[in-house]
């Protein structure tokens, strides 16, 4: 099949009906919107489940219901509409029932703006909801990337019954790029065994997240637990360019790992031997990989477009033993290749060999770039 | 003349052998086997599926012997709207308290009906939070104690009961929509017959269907069953009447 | 001649609410003091003849704990689960 | 060709986004990689609307740059805003019917045309940013005229398709608008 | 003023009202609910504000509304009831207005149970909600504590407009212990100069979250973290037994942290140089502390009601001098200090240097006290 | 005979001079106009607190001059009930969409009347989503075309217009409700007589307050500013008729 | 003899949506097609005498944008905001 | 006195959360360190309710114990679940009343009394609370009679005041019990 040119949100909701969605239930929200005007065009021609909700929190437990019926069914939305989504995603977590929440990242905290944004890492990554629960995060730096991983999104909620999010940015929900869209998926005929389709010819399917006896409720937790680390075993993804002979390297997610690659390409052409990892699973994040990465290289520079989340869990890997800084934007500024290659020029120079701390380091060189006026 | 026994009454199959954790003399037991009833007489068990609240019917899906998931508080009906959409074939019904559907899930039915949406609900209208222990909720009676109304609930600071029945039957897509009472014989079969119509109303496609349902809580209102009873009769029926508030025409032949 | 029926009280679920009792349009019901379920209440039983085997106490009772048998003399069908016609 | 970036920019209303798709569809219905990203805001009418095209023979990295090799500013706040931004010898195609000025920059292959007055001439005032794409090719030819006329044939959105003809003149009026001048 | 023997949620609601709590807006939740229970008592007859909102969602955006005003205002919940707050939280967060949460800890996900729990650690220390913002969050692990802290936690929210947390878990919301209680605290007269009370001879105070301009909210962003970073500097707050000449450190929180405070007295009957750090500010953490440790003792003993998210803090800042190893009780079990004991015994005894995965070792352990039916 | 000018119309005080961001001919701003026209005449402007909505009034903080805040979208009543409860003297009132009020934010809306909040809500209705770019609200006539009911609305899929006014009638708590149109002269007149009889019911401690006012959105309807205004005249009317809902009885004398 | 009045528009607010236009009753006001403002509409803009003062586009205009004046002749107060007593 | 734990246990509405108030504000009347905690649930009646108190003179860590020192134990599945946790010279009171068996442990300072018919002698029914807080006084005298019986006076909700006489009689008669012996 050949590419076509297409609009971020329309191409992830298009691969979403591909990969079998059966359901979508949102709120509309810009930058996500085209996602769930896809789906309204979409979903009645195919005969599928769309409903506009009539909000957030209930559009996720429309999800859950849907989702306990073993169909592929999810969600799209963006930051404060997500967080309304909180506890619906807790329940869905702790009754076991896989579904799937996409999330266009926007500028916050708060209303904020409709720029593009990556400050939901921790609430999307460490769990925003309440109790232990361990979510699968994907972030896509490319619409064919994201049309591909909203299968996988589906696949891995299959596998292991969890929430699966995908987090992207406004300008991944916003700009267009040729992509190739999977084939249409032909539906399951049968339900999984645990689904609620009605207690025919079998014993009644009860699906709910209440232990009243902590004891239960602790066996449910241990159960959830080991299965989070099945997960890690097995699905830790991230993309690499240049690594194999870096003496630096920089780590960044989605966009920001995007940005950054353009300007390693420009760095190289320098001679500067710089690589970039650019994870894919935020959530198992790729540990073993930035450990590695940090006894080969002799610096790390993370760039995000958040105030350093990502940063906190390299560095927790990282344990010292290189030093690791930090580039970010906020607010919904993009950073563009250039900044991110003056921080490459500059980490290249810089020689201290101590840790030091990273984000106030930052924090003071952003404030001349804002004063500077520099976007 | 040859004499026989024959039986007049048992357990509905649509009720498991559970025993129940409701208080003596609390009439969600009563709620149960009413719905256990109409589901069995309409052959529905096998292809219906319940949403539990939350609230002391919690645990409603140990007592129902059919498929059933348990929604976060008040968001029953999104959950419900969820597996109808994707399995309109199923019977799907939700089972609320008054604080689940009136209070935190009022925006979740009031959309679902707006939306007509092809679902049953019953709800337990007992004026009362009874799984947290006797707070106010909005159905409570002007001057009612609770333990968050600790001087009577007073209309000017906490406002006047809501009416969801009188509220509901404004939105268009709702079929049917009607007030019961458990209080006593005759209002039980009344109340049965109700719901059974709003299980005729999801089944035939007329739309969303809900049967309020005034009930007891001896435990939080501090009486004795059978003093409950007696209240539901003569305080909440003024404030609550009874009657059928919305009927798809289609529904009277 | 009346009708002849009674009851069957499953203890497994009686809680001693005393609804059948007051229920009861012959006054048959009335708790067992004399031992306690295994739930710890004293369970409804009957305590006299006169049952017509009506059902009201079974439609009043929130645990279904009760069975409603009556001797059938004639032929006719009956049904009297709660929404059923009854006298 | 390495990476070639375009900025589109004009008030909202003039079309600058659809301008960007059309070179977007050309290069790729050409066998380069392209992205194409707005400016995207509050349902506000009126204020700029601009995007950004990148055109390149190698993968994409970051779809938005600091320094457009090209830019189209349909009006002035677009040329005040890009102008000091393109690199030497970059490319400048302003639209003369909104600006009234030139530019200062010697080291740019720039052009000024008229372009609300060209398409009016056409007989449909709203394609003015069609004849702005013109005038790019002819000074910049990463897209010949036939790819960004067959892409357009091609893409152009079923309602608008009874005026394809008009956009084509409008492309082609830009374009020897820039051989003649 | 003499002790009172007093039930910690309406302890806690008591210290609100003395430390001139002007606004209460909540939901009733076990185990949380005595606290609204004692408000609607007491707010009443003092002529001040109660509301018992519709849900959790219109509490929080309540307290929003009464926080506006620049008055001392707050709400109290639960698990389940808190993550329907992270939208409102993000709100309040970025419109930089002072408010108080209480969160009574109960076992989840989903709608779990009501016993005690630690399982919010991640949703109230890392921001639940969407977007960059920094709540301070204290953890009281006793009656008397928790009342000294709802007056900080107000005098905290207003001194650097934020919101405050006061995490604490079922057994501190049900427990009963003598207690003092503040004096009554005056209502102030007049109202801080960015409060809403009526645009009476000044200009209009606007109060909103909204930066429409990334470039405005990359400012408020920096102003934000640059706020964060002065609470780190001078609010951490910590408390410590047996620590001088400790050679095993056990650190843990509220509830758990209290435990292990007994198992820490056998421990050093029996001559073991075990001390205790208790984290009494989840956020700012106390790092120098833990770091200092870290070279003080041999080895490091998290204990937690969760599946070890301070875990992870901990670990961050130890870098790996010295092993940190965990234990933890999940579900709304409370560990006892007999466990506890044991940890410290087999803590002390394990001599291998090496830092393995502590979650994966606890994890094997805990299945054998589970299976054992230990609870 | 002496002639001098007298004027007749002007901007009214507590308008700030800022130009609005609303498209031409959107009636947001005439509704903004008339609020403001009622404050100052009321004398209200300094002890007013408003609460804007997300939505395109979302800004609206900036064209009022008095204090405001910005509520999350569709809590603005809960925000609303936040501020009148502490600041009892003060007049507080929301301006909320219909995507705001009668959807996401239904529950709020609907509990803030059940309380008998004292506050005022001005509702503006134009049957769409404007500020997201023309998506399928509550308040969507049957049929009509927007970007997510590409197909027309579906009253089978996504239900009946939701009926604010009507709803909201039924609470006891509520001391006026009205619905009002902007599509001329006459009608924003009497639309002016309303929202003053809102303001005037909370100063009067009456309770809550709220007028719906249909209103254009010409953007997203994709007609002239003229053309909107028929449209309100011809087909929302009919869906949505004008009139007064509920009035307290005080208010008459 | 007829009031005699006249509107001053601001360019400043104006946006050109002609709602003005349609409602004037004595049809003297049209846009400027000559030029734009600030905003880039072309501003409304008396074009006839015949204005009664009535106020009526005053009313409709969404963003205040017209002040309106009226001679006075005799004594009486008017008030013709929106809501006043008007003709 | 280092830290004595006790648990009272018994059926939900048998008044063993409040004994265990009563034993706390006695202790915290006379200067002792102490904590009380219940074991909570839904609002469902029936199952068991019981409570954990520990008294000290030292700051008091953890407020739950897996042995406790005291237990008293108001019906047969209390006594059941508690047994076999008590230390060796540990404190059992149980209401034979409800209990139709004894301990086989000989390591324990164990009573049992029919506190539901003492408390009946009484004319009180609702107290055999306060019979079993009496028999534990006598037997283990961490607090004294006068100590408990002062504090509950102190402390007995204003409603319940009525009682105060009832209560102390039902107190002295389970110590007087244990006297006897
Ligand atoms: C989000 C959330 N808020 C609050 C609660 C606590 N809660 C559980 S049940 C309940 C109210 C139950 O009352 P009702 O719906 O009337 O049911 P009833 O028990 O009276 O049958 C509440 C407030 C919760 N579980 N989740
Ligand atoms: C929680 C949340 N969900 C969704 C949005 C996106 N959003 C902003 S405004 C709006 C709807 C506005 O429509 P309406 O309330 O009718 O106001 P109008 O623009 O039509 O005046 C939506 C869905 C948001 N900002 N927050
Ligand atoms: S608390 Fe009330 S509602 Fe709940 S089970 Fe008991 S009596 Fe029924
Ligand atoms: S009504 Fe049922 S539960 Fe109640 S006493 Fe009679 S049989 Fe027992
Ligand atoms: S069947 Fe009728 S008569 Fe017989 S016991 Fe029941 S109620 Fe009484
Ligand atoms: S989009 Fe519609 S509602 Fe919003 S400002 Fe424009 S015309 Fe008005
Ligand atoms: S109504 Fe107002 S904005 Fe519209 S054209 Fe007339 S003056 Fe201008
Ligand atoms: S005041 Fe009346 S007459 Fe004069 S321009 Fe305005 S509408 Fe026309
Ligand atoms: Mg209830
Ligand atoms: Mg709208």
């Amino acid at each position: 099949m050949t590419k076509q040119l297409l609009k971020g949100n329309e191409a992830f909701a298009e691969a979403a009906i591909r990969a079998g969605c059966e359901g979508f239930f949102g709120y509309p929200i810009t930058p996500s919107t085209e996602f769930l005007e896809h789906m309204a065009r979409r979903m009645p021609e195919l005969g599928r489940a769309y409903v506009q909700a009539e909000s957030e929190v209930a559009a996720i437990n429309m999800v859950y219901g849907a989702a306990c019926t073993g169909k592929r069914v999810m969600t799209a939305s963006s930051s404060p509409g997500v967080s309304l989504m909180m506890e619906g995603i807790s329940y869905i977590a702790g009754t076991e029932v896989p579904a799937v929440v996409v999330n266009i990242m926007r500028g916050g905290p708060g209303l904020g703006n409709i720029a593009p944004s990556q400050g939901d890492y921790n609430q999307m990554v460490k769990g925003g909801g309440h109790g232990d629960y361990f979510p699968i995060v994907l972030a896509p730096a490319s619409v064919q990337e994201a049309v591909d991983q909203i299968a996988l999104a589906f696949e891995l909620a299959e596998k292991y019954r969890c929430m699966v999010h995908v987090v992207a940015d406004g300008n991944m929900g916003q700009m267009m790029e040729p992509a190739e869209l999977p084939p249409m998926r032909e539906l399951p005929k049968d339900a999984p065994d645990w689904a609620v389709r009605g207690a025919k010819d079998r014993d009644p399917n009860i699906l709910t997240s209440i232990y009243i006896d902590p004891v239960d409720e602790e066996i449910t937790n241990i159960r959830l637990l080991k299965r989070w680390m099945e997960i890690e075993k097995n699905e830790v993804r991230y993309t690499e360019q240049n690594m194999e002979d870096a003496e630096f390297a920089v780590i960044g997610f989605g966009t920001s790992g995007r940005v950054a690659s353009s300007a390693i390409k420009i760095a190289r052409q320098e001679g500067i031997k710089v690589g970039l990892l650019r994870p894919i699973t935020l959530a198992p994040f790729p540990k073993k990989r930035v450990e590695e990465i940090s006894k080969q290289v002799q610096r790390i520079l993370v760039v995000e477009m958040n105030t350093g989340m990502m940063l906190d869990d390299v560095q927790a890997i990282v344990q010292g033993r290189v030093p690791v800084e930090f580039y970010g934007r906020l607010g919904g500024i993009t950073p563009l290749p250039d900044e991110i290659l003056d921080e490459i020029h500059r980490v290249v120079k810089n020689t201290d060999k101590v840790n030091g701390n990273a984000r106030e380091q930052w924090l003071s060189r952003l404030e001349k770039i804002v004063e500077g006026g520099k976007q | 003349m040859n004499i026989k026994a024959k039986t007049v009454y048992q357990r509905p199959e649509s009720l498991t052998d559970a025993t129940t954790h409701y208080c003596p003399g609390c009439t969600h037991g009563v709620a149960h086997r009413l719905v256990a009833e109409v589901i069995d007489e309409m052959g529905l068990r096998e292809k219906s599926i319940g949403v539990a609240p939350v609230g002391c019917s919690v645990f409603a899906y140990n007592y129902f012997n059919m498929d059933f998931v348990e929604a976060a508080h008040g968001r029953a009906p999104a959950m419900a709207t969820g597996i109808k959409r994707v399995l309109p074939k199923n019977t799907v019904f939700t089972y609320q308290g008054d604080g689940d559907l009136a209070s935190i899930g009022i925006a979740e039915i009031m959309h679902a009906a707006a939306r007509g949406e092809n679902i049953s609900v019953i709800f337990i209208n007992n004026a009362i939070y009874g799984m947290t222990g006797g707070q106010m909720a909005p159905t409570t009676l002007p001057g009612m104690k609770t333990t968050s109304s600790p001087y009577g609930r007073d209309v000017e600071l906490a406002g006047f009961p809501v009416k969801m029945a009188e509220i509901l039957a404004n939105m268009e897509g709702a079929g049917y929509i009607a007030r019961r009472s458990l209080h006593d014989v005759k209002h039980i079969r009344k109340a049965k017959k109700a719901i059974r119509l709003a299980f005729e109303t999801q089944e035939r496609g007329l739309g969303f269907s809900m049967v309020e349902l005034l009930s007891s809580c001896p435990t939080n209102w501090k009486l004795s069953a059978q003093k409950a009873l007696d209240f539901i009769a003569e305080q909440m029926i003024p404030v609550f009447p009874l009657g059928d508030y919305k009927v798809n025409p289609e529904l009277e032949n | 001649m009346p009708v002849k029926g009674w009851i069957e009280v499953d203890e497994l679920y009686c809680k001693g609410c005393e609804l059948c009792v007051s229920a009861c349009p012959k006054g048959v019901i009335a708790l067992d003091m004399e031992h306690l379920t295994p739930k710890g209440y004293h369970p409804a039983q009957l305590i006299d003849d006169g049952c017509t085997g009506c059902g009201i106490c079974a439609v009043v009772c929130p645990d279904a704990a009760i069975a409603v048998y009556r001797e059938v003399i004639q032929k006719r069908k009956t049904s009297l689960s709660a929404g059923g016609t009854a006298p | 060709m390495k990476e070639t970036s375009i900025v589109i920019s004009g008030f909202g209303g003039q079309g600058t986004l659809f301008a960007g798709q059309v070179l977007a569809y050309a290069a790729m219905d050409n066998g380069f990689e392209v992205t194409w990203i707005p400016s995207y805001g509050p349902e506000m009418r009126g204020g700029t609307a601009h995007c950004t095209v990148i055109i390149s023979d190698e993968a994409i990295g970051s779809p938005l740059v600091r320094k457009p090799d090209i830019v189209i500013a349909l009006n002035l706040p677009s040329l005040d805003k890009y102008e000091s931004l393109i690199p030497p010898n970059g490319v400048l195609v302003a639209n003369s019917s909104l600006i009234n000025r030139r530019t200062e920059r010697q080291d740019l292959n720039s052009v000024f045309l008229p372009a609300n007055e060209i398409a009016e001439k056409i007989g449909m005032a709203r394609l003015a940013n069609m004849v702005m794409v013109g005038a790019m090719v002819k000074l910049k030819p990463i897209l010949t005229l036939e790819n960004v006329k067959q892409s357009l044939d091609e893409h152009i959105p079923e309602r608008h398709r009874k005026t394809l003809s008009m956009n084509f003149r409008a492309i082609e009026a830009g374009y020897s608008f820039v051989e003649k001048d």
